[in-house]
């Protein structure tokens, strides 16, 4: 055997031990391979295949692997009904129709070993490129332990505002907390006046307006101020009378160097 | 740009990750702020394949992108690092993964009537096991049959880029046309060869 | 000896062994007609560790024998093949992400009071190690509570420009009740946010 293809011939006279002969005929991978076996063996044009001859020698190779007790796949026996069947009508006049269509009683078996053998030779083909485990190896060096990060997961702003949602309709269980229409803007400007001071000591309070915004903008600072000194964030300061007015984050403990 | 040379990284990466990697994935392993341009790793691919030129490693192209594998010359030794040998595959497992690779996508029932025999659930198990068949759909005839595809690992692991590299089936000749043209005459019995 | 170069044999197996190999292990690799001498074996290896050099891998000597791995300064860009995809945000975590945006700044205790309960510390880290959110100050009451708001990058990754488009809360409780208002007029008193 060469990659696994039956590679023997059985010369018809010679005596071959029943351990080989039982290795042999396993190898055929089913009624169609045996066929192309004989057909090839013989270098019969597979187009006209002499029907009777190859019958009568498919059928002594069943009959020995019945001898043999191999198991018998019922598609030997299958194939081997058709062959007869082919073989009879070979034998009868044709009528003129039939001959017309080119109905040949073979032409559907040959078909049928063509198509096998195109795969036969396909996986023949496939079994000799070269492939990994066998030709090739994959290669994988180590990476020095430390430099795998961990990604952190991605969100939705839906799943952000669901969560609120859902702690704002708890929060209402327990408390009689309301909440007002909230204006983010100032919200927003809150914590921008934040980060200005951050740093600590004053800034003047008419610093932290940016006229360039506008009315409304000038508007959210103030309110934003307001809001910020409301809460105990921040306090003013003014050392006189009509002097500037300055704002610094209450108590001058250091802020965040977060 | 990182302050490490390209080709190194590219280097590094290829060798490591264990499998093809595609030129996408190469780009990955950048910032946004450092990546570099596909043709830059692209040449860095070129020059290392130039490099591994009469060594143990190559760079292989396969449908997975650009791997890295120990050489087929120096295979035979370098495959004594294994004690198990290479596995090899029944002519009925070749002949069915054949069979997927060329007609997908394909039912077993339609591999069984090409075969002219039965298909053995274990060939089909060892084909989905190894990842290099699956289940794509089902044909819509009654019992819903499977249909079944190759994958990109099975590619990958017979090196090849596309399933247009497999090797070209062999043609058919058609028997019709032959009949019809030797069977001017009605024939007896065929048993003399015609030309 | 082989046909092969000694070299590319001992680079190739060193490549795929996938670990260490020692140098008993290296000669294994080589029929008993053909065995190379050990010195030729450490001639290569040290031939190789100088190709190396400059390069994306490198020889390392350890307990085990040598073993070809990925040179440290290219790690961190062929570690991201693996890098990791961390489990989703707890809801906790999420509720927290919300409540600063939409009532910063805000102390970790007036989080407490709206959710019920307590605000775990990972989260706050977690959330200040992602630069979501920062503290921009301390409220002046007994233990000086930071104050905690969202940041540009929190802005950035979910692709607003400001905070105002974030959609109101009223529209967040009741979405129904928001689109059906016609409450234009802006509140000109600051919204009351005492928790």
């Amino acid at each position: 055997m060469v990659r696994g293809a039956p590679f023997l011939t059985l010369p018809q006279d010679l005596y071959i031990p029943p351990d080989a002969l039982e290795v042999f005929l396993e190898t055929f991978e089913g009624p169609l391979d045996l066929l192309l076996y004989l057909i090839r063996r013989q270098n019969l044009d597979i187009l006209d295949i002499p029907i009777a001859e190859i019958t009568e020698q498919y059928m002594e190779y069943v009959e020995l692997m019945h001898e043999l007790r191999l198991e018998l796949a019922a598609e030997y026996l299958l194939m081997a009904a058709m062959l007869a069947e082919i073989k009879s009508r070979m034998l009868l006049p044709r009528p003129q129709e039939a001959e017309e269509e080119g109905a040949d009683p073979r032409a559907d078996l040959v078909r049928r070993l063509q198509e096998y053998e195109r795969f036969k030779q396909a996986a023949a083909d496939l079994d000799v490129l070269p492939r990994l485990e066998r030709d090739y190896f994959v290669v994988e060096a180590a990476v020095p332990p430390g430099f795998i990060r961990r990604l952190p997961p991605d969100v939705e702003l839906h799943e952000l505002l669901s969560a609120l949602r859902e702690v704002l309709a708890r929060a209402e269980l327990f408390t009689s907390h309301k909440v007002e229409k909230e204006q983010l803007s100032l919200r927003e400007r809150m914590s921008q006046v934040l980060e200005r001071l951050n740093g600590g000591g004053f800034a003047r309070l008419t610093d932290l307006f940016d006229p360039s915004e506008g009315r409304p903008g000038v508007v959210v600072t103030f309110l934003a101020l307001l809001e910020l000194i409301k809460s105990s964030v921040l306090e003013l300061v003014q050392s006189e009378s009509f002097a500037p007015i300055h704002v610094k984050l209450r108590e001058s403990s250091p802020a965040t160097t977060a | 740009m990182t302050d490490q040379p390209l080709k190194a990284i590219v280097e590094g990466a290829l060798i490591a990750a264990g499998g093809p990697l595609t030129l996408d994935r190469l780009l990955e392993l950048f910032g946004e702020d450092e990546r570099p341009e596909r043709a830059a790793i692209l040449d860095c691919i070129r020059a290392l394949s130039a490099d591994y030129e009469g060594r143990g490693i190559e760079i292989a192209e396969v449908a997975g992108g650009y791997r890295v594998q120990v050489r087929a010359s120096v295979a035979p030794w370098v495959a004594r690092l294994w004690d198990e040998k290479a596995p090899r595959y029944s002519r009925a497992l070749l002949e069915t993964l054949a069979l997927i690779a060329y007609r997908q996508p394909i039912t077993r029932g339609e591999i069984e009537d090409i075969r002219g025999v039965a298909v053995s659930t274990n060939i089909i198990k060892t084909l989905t096991e190894r990842e290099w068949v699956r289940v794509v759909g089902h044909r819509d005839v009654p019992g819903r049959p499977a249909l079944y595809a190759t994958t990109r690992r099975f590619l990958d692991y017979f090196g090849l880029r596309s399933l247009n590299e497999l090797p070209p089936l062999s043609e058919i000749r058609d028997p019709e046309s032959y009949f019809l043209s030797t069977n001017v005459a009605p024939t007896s019995e065929p048993t003399e060869n015609t030309p």
